[in-house]
């Protein structure tokens, strides 16, 4: 059954090429089947290799399947090779899986797009790489799907190019996660020279035999490979592309901008997390951008008013907790948070997006209202997707996975608070979220109810955020072959103070955020809308608020990356005068040059 | 021995006078006029060093041939138009200093490394020059050793010959 | 038989030459005066050639020089005919008029 | 040997020069038989003489060693470019037949200097004497020279055509200065020969050599367009006709290169320390002001000129590491670039339209829908120079970043891996264009693919692929050719 496993890229990927190819003269039947029937391949494959693998480990707990050699000169010979370990295998299975449910809600909700090959052709292509990212055995395949996933998620953030806002937000997350991924390619670059090898767990083998702990050259790896990583999970300081990203059609951002891709960080942390292990500064590095992304995102997320931004800035938060879990060293918890967020969260992006649809395209929150009773549907699915991100104690995935990093954090008692106000906020934000969207009175007509397409997904995922997270005592020994048995942590005071923490947000978002205006200043408009609002709340609460989702609110970071762009605009004016079309000019440089170089042999 | 020095002076202010008004006569004619005196100096100079083949070939090939043809173009286009216009350009101080620079340079680095041209002298001389005499000696090199070139030069003259054509045609179609 | 004058001044001479020649390609707006400089600096690397073909006593810069002429020949008819379609086009020898192809 | 005339084996070994120089002498001859009647004839037949020219550069080699006394040197090395400019020279007149038709230009003096261009190239690849790289290069020049202004009507390419020659004379003047101080400091003019004198005892000061290095470089660096010498480069792409300015960043660069790679890695190893910091600062200069350069242009021919530029830049690294990996690297990016670029130029040349109205990066606005063929093709060129994985780009650079590396140039390699990070913003532009906006006024002009021009593109993009997929036959090869020295 193992032997299948090249199949799961493969599919997609083939599928792409088709619909690339001859998409456009398809019926949308056909591309539609193709797009959804490739990636259900994709996950059976993976469900069946997952039967297989955990039914009967293979030795070392890890399969290779090596495809080809593809190249072998010079004493190395990375090959088209897939390496499955548990890692990777809960990466496939949860990537396949909800990407599946994506597409087939994607069937119905891009249904009266005219770029439909188009879409599909991009979610596979898209599936293909990420799935080739998580399965790749060496370097130069991690490095093929990170490249791949980054450029479908550019092409699909400008999907809808009519609007040249959308451009320049699919133009602002490739210019800010190259950036990142510049610092990984020379990270990775380093990795290969320093230790000869392409294939992960030999570099890995050998980065703990060749580095001691602390060494330079194992932090200046582990510091650029973070880099990578902060720039496609959009952390601090590279996390401001995400909420534009939200310009793409829903199915991506809760697919690519959600789901899957923006946790290839976390994943990438994850699958080398020797390095980090022999490079303590960093992995404390890991911990602390966690930490304050969490924070920072969260108080972004309260304050705004566009549903989809609203869930962009908690993605953000929610891999800050995978971050800061990777932080403190337990890989498990946050892979067990990656899939239960991959559930929720795409489980609220697939909600807005009916929301979306029903209210022809209405993105803000204070024109939605008691969508309760006429969109049944989302109103439900939100509710388990909003208690499974906020962490209702007990009965959803999300409180499973969260607990267990909040515990993982109680070494440190400052990460540990700052994990137990995260849970504050994503509990305020995403009440008042719901409330703001279902409860109250309705202020957009609804048009469209969802179909079985869109419905068939939600409830899945609804499912499986509330039960998402009961497989935890099965899996903690499944990852211990990867990550050593770590001893479990003491759970009790974290979870007490993480149902203390959503409650209070709960109540707090149903007395305090429920305010029918943006929340843009929301001292005055709180004043006038008369709610109960003293004095306190005022001081201790709204101002730093405010401050905080000021200062974050992209500026400072963004006039970074302008001025990046600035820089380049000054050299390329500067570089375009020496092009002046006068043939004189370019003898003159000639002589020059050759005046220069001369020199530069003379009298070196 | 005097009077090789006394020649060489001869040939060289031949060969720089004529090389100074070419680049700073205003007409193109007398440009062509001064640049021919600089290349029969340059001639006088192979002679002074033996090379007599060589210097039936500059008079013949280069001042009867290639300055011919500059000459006949020079006739064709518009000759008072060009006269008229401005030859220097405004920069053209920077740019004398520029080119002042790689003169010194490279006069600089031949001064310094004059005595590295006797270093490297490959074993014994082939034959001495006069041995056989130049244009025999040559002929005998050119169509043994340097056969190649010498065939392939033809295949670079027709493409120049048929580059000329392609340029020179009438109109397309 | 060895001249007196010593190898180094005819070295010197044709450095000189190459640089009047740079200077005349730098300086003239004439298309065609421009071609003539490079002509003077294709005759000071032959000089340079017989220079040292004569220090060394050998016949292989002579041939050199021999092969640049003939790619000098060839390049004057090239060069001739583009500069008179270029004139035929624009009706201006002024190197600085032709500069349509810019940023 | 001297008095021999030339024997069956130099025969053997110069088979490609021969019959490319036959053919184009045969297409001259049927010209005035031909003309009017089927002017297609002379691509056809050209082809057919690129072809038989691969197959006898493939003959020579499997005969090989050198010819004619040393003048030649056909070993792995030589062949390796010498069929890389023969694919070049068939990929560049199979989307010639519908530029030329629609420009209305005659074709056989085309195709005949083409044809005179690749031998010249071949003579440069195979040259193992500086005389018959002088020769080759004057060939390949000359024929390049009028090939940029054939449409001798229009005013662009006239100026091309001017500025190409004009400023080829003069980086042409300044390499022969620097072989003639070669010639003067080590008395021979041969590449093993000039190699066995700089390393044996006696050799000339260091000066004396670096500087008609330093020269040379200024020669062939202008024939590659790096920086310092690139400025021709965009003026030139824009002017020359389509095709040929696919030719020229192809054909004659690589086999610049190859020159470039032959001397200084053979003749001037001895001296390599004294010309590393030049390299090292062209590269930079090159792949820095390329990209920098080709951020914001408007015009796709520009653009891909400035492309050109930094794309030496990275060869040039491969050539700052002195070492055969170094070399491999830089013959196997090479091979991938020409494969690229020229797939890309043929979309351009295909898009461009009568007269070459369309050039800007707008005209492409929408090809997905109207030609996703085109598009698809185009994505994988761009892809491929960007330097995605399984492209022939992405091992192109990684190889020779490698090669860096091992040769210590960490900053280097840093420097170029940050520029490949620029570079890919511009590319992925016309990705935008192709696939995320309408057509406009050139996409809905575009006439349907003629037979050549699918083979135009889907040849380059199947190479560009096997390159990036099965690396492994060329690298292979490159790598037991890159041994110059033995």
């Amino acid at each position: 059954m193992l032997d299948l496993l090249w199949l799961i890229p493969a599919a997609p990927f083939a599928s792409a090429a088709v619909l690339l190819l001859v998409g456009r003269r398809m019926p949308r039947k056909v591309v539609a089947t193709l797009g959804v029937v490739s990636i259900a391949v994709s996950a059976i494959v993976s469900g069946l290799v997952a039967i297989a693998f955990i039914g009967s480990p293979p030795p070392g707990n890890a399969y290779d399947q090596h495809l080809w050699t593809w190249i072998a000169v010079g004493g190395f010979h990375p090959g088209i090779a897939l390496y499955l370990d548990p890692l990777s295998l809960i990466m496939t299975l949860v990537v396949t899986f909800v990407s599946f449910l994506i597409h087939l809600y994607s069937t119905e909700f891009m249904a009266g797009d005219e770029g439909y090959a188009r879409f599909f052709a991009y979610m596979n292509l898209f599936v293909a790489s990420m799935v080739m990212l998580v399965l790749g055995d060496n370097l130069l395949l991690l490095y093929l799907g990170w490249e791949g996933v980054g450029l479908c998620s550019y092409l699909l953030i400008g999907f809808w190019y009519r609007d040249p806002a959308n451009g320049r937000a699919g133009q602002k997350a490739f210019i800010v996660t190259r950036v990142g991924d510049t610092s990984m390619a020379i990270g990775l670059f380093l990795l290969f020279h320093m230790l000869g090898t392409l294939n992960i767990q030999e570099l890995m083998a050998r980065a703990r035999a060749d580095w001691p702990v602390g060494s330079g050259l194992a932090i200046a790896a582990a510091a650029l490979l973070l880099g990578g990583a902060v720039g496609k999970s959009a952390q601090l300081p590279l996390q401001t592309w995400l909420p534009d990203a939200m310009a793409g059609p829903t199915p991506t951002s809760a697919l690519i901008h959600a789901a899957t891709m923006v946790t290839a960080g976390v994943y990438l942390i994850a699958r080398t997390h020797v390095l980090y292990e022999i490079a303590p500064a960093v992995q404390l590095a890991v911990a602390i951008i966690g930490a304050a992304t969490l924070l920072l995102a969260g108080f972004s997320a309260l304050v705004q008013t566009d549903i989809k931004r609203v869930l962009a800035y908690s993605t953000i938060s929610q891999i800050g907790y995978m971050f800061l879990a990777l932080g403190l060293g337990a890989w498990s918890a946050a892979i067990f948070h990656f899939m239960t967020h991959a559930f929720f969260k795409a489980l609220l992006f697939l909600a807005a997006g009916i929301v979306i649809e029903a209210l022809h395209q209405e993105h803000n929150i204070f024109h939605m209202g008691g969508l309760r009773r006429e969109l049944p549907v989302a109103f439900w699915a939100f509710l388990a997707g909003g208690c499974a991100l906020a962490g209702l104690p007990l009965v959803t995935a999300g409180s499973y996975s969260k607990d267990w990093i909040i515990a993982s954090a109680s070494p440190s008692p400052a990460l540990w608070a700052a994990a137990i106000a995260g849970v504050l906020l994503t509990s305020l934000y995403t009440f008042r979220l719901i409330f703001l969207v279902f409860f109250g009175t309705a202020r957009t007509p609804v048009s469209k109810q969802p179909g079985v397409a869109e419905q068939i997904p939600v409830w899945v995922l609804a499912v499986l955020s509330i039960v998402g997270g009961s497989e935890r005592p099965a899996y903690r020994p499944f990852m211990a072959h990867l990550f050593g048995a770590t001893p479990k942590p003491p759970e009790a005071l974290s979870t007490i103070a993480a149902a203390a923490a959503f409650f209070t947000g709960l109540v707090c978002a149903w007395y305090f955020l429920r305010g029918d205006a943006p929340a843009t200043n929301p001292l005055a408009r709180f004043w006038y809308a008369g709610w109960g609002f003293d004095w306190l709340y005022g001081r201790i609460f709204v101002r730093p608020v405010e401050w905080a989702a000021r200062v974050n609110h992209n500026d400072v970071i963004d006039s970074m990356y302008d001025g990046l762009a600035t820089l380049a605009r000054f050299v390329w004016r500067g570089l375009a005068l020496t092009e002046n079309g006068k043939l004189r000019w370019y003898a003159a440089a000639i002589a020059g040059g050759t005046l220069i170089f001369v020199a530069l042999v003379i009298f070196l | 021995m005097l009077i090789d020095t006394v020649l060489f002076y001869i040939f060289a202010a031949l060969v720089l006078g004529g090389g100074i008004l070419t680049i700073t006569r205003r007409n193109a004619v007398h440009s062509a006029m001064w640049l021919i005196v600089s290349l029969l100096g340059v001639a006088g100079l192979y002679l002074q060093q033996q090379a007599e083949f060589l210097f039936a070939v500059q008079i013949v090939l280069y001042v009867g041939g290639i300055m011919v043809l500059f000459l006949f173009v020079i006739m064709l286009v518009n000759l008072d138009q060009a006269a008229r216009e401005r030859q220097f350009n405004r920069h053209w101080f920077v740019a004398l200093v520029a080119v002042a620079a790689v003169g010194a340079e490279i006069g600089y680095f031949i001064y310094r490394g004059r005595t590295g041209f006797h270093i490297a002298e490959l074993g014994a001389p082939i034959a001495a020059p006069h041995a056989l005499g130049n244009t025999e000696m040559l002929a005998d090199t050119l169509f043994s050793e340097y056969l190649l070139p010498f065939e392939i030069a033809s295949l670079l003259l027709l493409v120049a010959v048929v580059g000329a054509v392609v340029m020179a045609k009438k109109r397309i179609q | 038989m060895m001249s007196a004058v010593p190898v180094y001044w005819f070295l010197m001479l044709s450095a000189v030459l190459f640089a009047l020649g740079v200077a005349g390609f730098l300086f003239r707006r004439n298309i065609i005066t421009v071609f003539m400089s490079i002509e003077l600096m294709l005759n000071a690397v032959n000089l340079s050639f017989v220079t040292f073909s004569y220090q060394l006593k050998q016949v292989n810069g002579h041939l050199f020089t021999f092969f640049v002429m003939v790619v000098a020949a060839a390049e004057a008819a090239v060069g001739l005919a583009i500069i008179l379609t270029v004139f035929k086009n624009r009706s201006t020898l002024n190197i600085d008029e032709v500069n349509s192809l810019k940023n | 040997m001297p008095g021999n005339f030339a024997t069956a084996s130099d025969v053997i070994r110069f088979l490609p020069e021969i019959i490319l120089a036959v053919m184009g002498t045969l297409l001259m001859i049927l010209d005035p038989l031909l003309h009017r009647r089927s002017s297609n004839a002379f691509g056809h037949l050209s082809i057919l003489a690129l072809a038989g020219a691969l197959g006898g550069a493939i003959y020579a080699y499997l005969n090989g060693g050198p010819a004619f006394g040393g003048m030649l040197m056909v070993d792995g090395f030589a062949t390796f470019f010498g069929v890389l400019v023969i694919v070049a020279g068939i990929l560049t007149i199979l989307p010639s037949y519908r530029f030329l038709a629609r420009q209305g230009a005659e074709t056989s003096e085309y195709h005949a200097l083409l044809l005179f261009s690749v031998a010249g190239q071949c003579l440069m690849v195979a040259a193992n004497d500086l005389i018959m790289v002088f020769i080759g290069l004057e060939i390949s020049s000359i024929s390049s020279y009028i090939l940029a202004g054939y449409l001798r009507e229009d005013k662009r390419a006239n100026e091309a055509s001017l500025k190409y020659f004009l400023l080829g004379s003069f980086a042409t003047a300044f390499f022969l200065y620097g072989v003639a101080l070669i010639y003067g400091s080590t008395g021979t003019i041969n590449l093993a020969g000039v190699n066995v004198v700089l390393s044996g005892p006696g050799a000339p000061s260091l000066v004396f050599v670096g500087v008609a290095a330093a020269l040379m470089f200024v020669g062939l660096g202008f024939k590659v367009s790096a920086a310092p010498f690139q400025v021709w480069t965009p003026d030139v792409y824009q002017g020359a006709p389509t095709p040929i300015s696919a030719f020229l960043s192809a054909g004659p660069k690589a086999a610049a290169f190859a020159v470039f790679l032959r001397i200084f890695t053979t003749a001037f190893a001895p001296i390599g320390h004294g010309w590393e910091p030049l390299v090292w600062a062209s590269a930079l200069l090159s792949m820095t002001i390329g990209n920098f350069a080709a951020l914001q242009q408007s015009n796709i021919k520009r653009m891909l000129a400035y492309s050109s530029i930094a794309h030496a830049g990275y060869v040039l690294v491969a050539l700052t590491a002195r070492s055969e990996v170094g070399t491999a690297a830089a013959m196997f990016y090479l091979a991938a670039y020409a494969f690229m670029n020229i797939g890309a130029f043929a979309v351009v040349s295909h898009l461009s339209g009568k007269g070459e109205r369309y050039q800007n990066i707008e005209d492409f606005s929408g090809l997905a829908q109207k030609q996703p063929l085109a598009a698809a093709m185009f994505s994988i060129f761009l892809l491929s120079l960007i330097g995605v994985p399984l492209t022939g780009g992405f091992f192109g650079k990684f190889y020779i970043f490698k090669a860096a590396l091992e040769s210590h140039l960490v900053w280097l390699t840093v420097l170029g891996l940050l520029n490949s990070a620029v570079a890919a913003y511009y590319y992925l532009r016309i990705l935008v264009m192709m696939y995320m906006r309408e057509p406009a006024e050139a996409t809905e002009a575009v006439e349907p693919l003629s037979p050549g021009l699918r083979l135009a593109l889907i040849v380059p993009a199947i190479g560009t692929l096997f390159l990036g997929i099965f690396p492994n036959w060329v690298l292979d090869f490159a790598g037991k050719s890159s041994v110059l020295l033995k």
